[in-house]
């Protein structure tokens, strides 16, 4: 069943190279239908669903637990609402249809070989994205970068493929692999993945992609940086449990403290958000690489509330910088676009009353307690930068003085969407636990590998 | 200052890839026995035992038998890379099928020219003439190679990659040839919709995607195999027409 | 030794990448990492004195050590492939980026501003 | 015999790789990658790997060596260093 989340969009998006024309009402049709079968899907996790019938560690296999279907619900979701926009989405659908099979493959599959294929997809599909509106230059050093993590990605496979004998993802994290080769295994991954998750010395790419054009910071900040950093925590947690972990958390705070300088001094909007993105993964792999329990579901609930937030930034975003010369008191001509932005963005830095402010007072609370301080100081510090050049940015749209006369007809579909996202940020604030819930499944899925493992080595014994 | 930094970094990079080179079994005396290779080789995974495979003991190995020749019920094709490719993992492939898909779609969206682009220059007889003899014969060897990919070296995308290379001939060789977007489209997006139905016939049938559905023939001969050969026939034509796409996109400009 | 030549190939590229200003070398070093990376898998399958993976009237029957590992050639085949789908993906997009900033060189590139 | 002939094959690869790094003219650059693939190919050969050799040369040196070409024609030869 889950192996149809990954073939069902490919199927649509070899029927829409066929014919052309048809290719948007395949997009929306196979979203929807993606979204049916996650739906369904609930009540089939844990399963591992074997291809081919070739068993573990000889075949590829898919898992579904609670993670990895917690990142499928999301990323889906996210395509679906992205799909909505017709205008937005242009000629692209069949781009966005092979990247929605790619995400959901990668986050699905049980297979180090695999997940390297999809991970190049997503990278294929991201750079076609990205050179949207003639961002080319932009889209060609994403293209570099990732392409290079994708040969380092490659190579941890094939090393750990010297050391276990098998590309299994269970077999892997069973297997007790040496001291000195898990060193550079672990290190080449967080290259490879370092790229997708917009680690510190490799996020160079961000700024360019997300401020380019209308279409990929909706897909890639959201459904994509997801899929990466729940990646991140299935190789570092699950698969090579607690190795490099220190250095993630190291190269996370600095990616914290860099991604949020240059959103302060930052003058267009959309690069703006695209840094404050990049310090947001940097809170959240920060989180992950503590690998306790509490602290990895915080991760993860930080993270729903980054990507709630960043889809109504860069959804009210994209149509202000694209409709309007000067952004100047916009939204006095659209006020309920203004008024999602803003709740957005108080929920990013984390006011009382929206979703933000949940996840970080949690990770602080949580991180007083095992008297670990640099990371609450970087937290903290992150805060206060963000409030300073998020507020100036709303001060900025709201109340100065309307320089661009022209008014662009309210987008009905894009307010309403954002306005109920907003809402739903709100919610989470009064009732945490429906987002924590999950994510503390996530955590013990992620961190418990011998489950993990039994379920791979029952899907041998027969039946699907 | 820049290089310098450069052969810092590059040398470190080499430096921790050597370091490592001494975990690795030395060249030439790789263990097949530690890898799941060895199953693939005797074509014996549904004899395996997961959990014992995984704990590396108990490892059931088949006495050595002939496979050339006989008919073998796991699996039926003389080579076994190829066997990897389109049966043990499959998946793999289809996903490798995408990426190509991928690139073609995007080259098409970012050149995207609906005329072909001239330059003026007539080609050579020489050329000419030649290409008349060569294409046929290309097109030929491509599709041997596909055809056999169970049997010999090659497969779907060398086949595939040589039947391109039959157009990008033409191309050259003639200032007025344009293959039609619509015409690569429909046969790239009908291949790769048979891979996926012939998938998806193995998870109706045998409950897996990609399950080999189709007896396995004796190991050796043209009609083996099962699915495989008519994977690879379906790569094969889907990667030319892909290429062709692409060289095609290559060799267009926009209207006006 | 073949694990060197790959290692060295691997650091060239990155020299490469890091050095060279012009996209299109970039490019070029990127498809020299890839075949370095490729030539490492292969290598690291070899066997000495082992055959190719294929069986024939000469090789009918599966000894231990008589074929080199198949595996790795598997998915260096898959890499291959994918090497050639992103560079092809790089040299469309360098088109337009000549185009529209009539160079492709890093220095010389107009309207590249932040 | 082997062992030579692989040491040598490595040094042309080496030094096409180290010539197509620095070349000043792209077009060299470019030939000096199609022949650290075309040497590439020997070497599968010689590691026993020859579905691999024969997706290298279609494949790795034909088609991309193809479509750069193409694509530099298109550019007018690039810009020269």
């Amino acid at each position: 069943m889950m192996v149809l989340l990954i073939v069902l969009p490919l199927i649509f998006a070899f029927l829409a190279a066929i014919k052309k024309s048809f290719s948007y009402p395949l997009l929306v049709t196979s979203t929807v239908v993606n979204v049916i079968i996650v739906l369904l899907l609930k009540t089939s996790v844990p399963s591992v669903h074997v291809l081919g019938g070739w068993k573990p560690p000889f075949g590829i296999n898919l898992v579904l637990d609670d993670a990895s279907y917690y990142a499928v619900l999301i990323a889906n979701i996210v395509f679906f609402l992205v799909a909505l926009f017709k205008e937005t989405v242009g000629k692209y659908s069949t781009v966005l249809m092979v990247m929605l099979a790619a995400v959901n493959g990668f986050v699905l599959t049980g297979d180090l070989f695999n997940s390297f294929v999809f991970l190049e997809i997503l990278t294929a599909t991201g750079v076609i994205l990205a050179s949207k509106r003639e961002n080319y230059y932009n889209a060609f050093k994403y293209l570099v970068l990732g392409s290079l993590a994708g040969s380092m990605y490659l190579l941890a496979t094939i090393f750990t493929y010297t050391q276990v004998g098998s590309l299994n993802m269970a077999h892997a994290s069973y297997f007790a692999i040496s001291e000195k080769a898990i060193v550079v295994i672990t290190i080449l991954y967080l290259v490879g993945l370092g790229v997708e998750a917009k680690l510190f010395p490799l996020n160079g790419w961000v700024s360019g992609v997300y401020g380019g054009n209308d279409l990929s910071p909706l897909v890639m900040a959201t459904a994509v940086s997801f899929a990466a950093l729940y990646m991140m925590g299935r190789l570092f947690l699950t698969v090579f449990g607690g190795y490099a972990l220190h250095i993630l958390y190291v190269l996370a705070l600095i990616t914290i403290v860099a991604g949020e300088l240059a959103a302060l001094y930052q003058k267009n909007l959309l690069k703006t958000l695209a840094y404050s993105s990049i310090a947001q993964a940097g809170i959240v792999l920060a989180a992950i690489s503590k690998s306790t329990e509490k602290m990895v579901s915080l991760a993860y609930f930080h993270l729903t509330n980054d990507v709630i937030a960043k889809f109504v930034l860069f959804l009210v975003a994209t149509f202000l910088v694209y409709n309007y010369k000067n952004l100047n008191g916009v939204f006095k001509k659209h006020k309920v676009l203004g008024t999602a932005f803003t709740i957005s963005s108080m929920s990013l830095i984390g006011f009382p009353l929206f979703a933000g402010f949940q996840s970080k007072l949690r990770m602080l609370m949580e991180m007083f307690k095992t008297s670990d301080y640099l990371f609450p100081a970087v937290l903290l510090f992150a805060t206060v930068i963000e409030l300073t050049y998020l507020v100036r940015w709303n001060v900025k749209l709201w109340f100065e003085d309307i320089e661009d006369e022209s008014e662009v007809k309210g987008p009905a579909l894009r307010a309403t969407i954002s306005i109920i996202l907003a809402i739903l940020l709100v919610g989470i604030f009064l009732a945490p636990n429906i987002i924590l819930n999950p994510t503390t499944k996530v955590a013990k899925a992620l961190l418990d590998s011998t489950s993990y493992i039994n379920n791979v080595i029952a899907s041998s014994m027969g039946g699907m | 200052m820049r290089r310098f930094y450069a052969i810092l970094i590059a040398a470190a990079l080499v430096y921790m890839l050597i370091s490592f080179i001494s975990t690795v079994p030395s060249y030439g005396k790789a263990d097949l026995k530690e890898r799941v290779s060895d199953a693939f080789l005797s074509k014996s995974v549904n004899a395996q035992n997961t959990k014992a495979w995984m704990e590396g003991k108990a490892i059931h190995r088949q006495p050595a038998k002939e496979i050339y020749g006989k008919k073998v019920k796991e699996e039926g094709s003389a080579n076994v890379v190829t066997s990897i490719v389109v049966n043990y993992r499959s998946f793999d492939t289809l996903g490798e099928v995408t990426v190509l898909f991928t690139a073609a779609l995007g080259v098409g969206l970012i050149l995207g020219g609906s005329r072909r682009k001239q330059y003026g220059r007539e080609a050579n007889f020489v050329l000419k003439t030649s290409t008349g003899i060569l294409v046929p014969l290309i097109i030929m060897f491509g599709a041997y190679i596909f055809v056999h990919g169970h049997l010999t070296p090659g497969g779907g995308f060398p086949g595939g990659t040589i039947i391109a290379m039959a157009s990008l001939l033409l191309y050259l060789s003639d200032e007025k040839f344009f293959l039609s977007k619509a015409s690569t489209g429909a046969l790239e997006g009908s291949m790769g919709g048979t891979y996926v139905i012939i998938g998806l016939l193995g998870l109706a049938i045998g409950g897996y995607f990609l399950y080999n559905f189709l007896p396995n023939g004796v190991v050796g001969n043209l009609v083996s195999a099962g699915i495989v050969p008519l994977v690879y026939v379906a790569i094969g034509l889907k990667v030319g027409a892909e290429l062709s796409g692409l060289v095609t996109d290559l060799h267009s400009e926009k209207e006006g | 030794m073949v694990f060197w030549i790959s290692a060295i190939l691997i650091g060239i590229g990155v020299y490469g990448l890091l050095t060279q200003k012009n996209l299109f070398k970039q490019l070029i070093s990127l498809s020299i990492i890839d075949t370095a990376v490729n030539i490492f898998i292969i290598a690291v399958g070899y066997v000495d004195n082992g055959k190719a993976p294929i069986y024939s009237k000469a090789v009918p029957k599966f000894m231990e050590g008589a074929f080199v590992d198949p595996l790795p050639q598997a998915l260096v085949l898959t890499a291959i492939v994918i090497g050639v789908g992103v560079l092809a993906l790089g040299a469309s997009l360098l088109v337009k980026v000549k185009e529209k900033h009539s160079s492709i060189d890093v220095e010389n590139m107009k309207g590249v501003g932040e | 015999m082997m062992n030579y002939l692989i040491i040598l094959a490595g040094a042309m690869m080496i030094i096409a790789a180290v010539f197509a790094v620095e070349a000043k003219k792209i077009l060299d650059a470019v030939i000096a990658m199609s022949v650290v693939s075309l040497v590439s190919v020997f070497l599968f050969i010689a590691m026993r790997a020859p579905d691999v050799a024969i997706t290298e040369a279609s494949v790795g040196a034909g088609l991309v060596t193809a479509v750069f070409l193409v694509s530099l024609f298109k550019m007018k030869g690039g810009d020269e260093q």
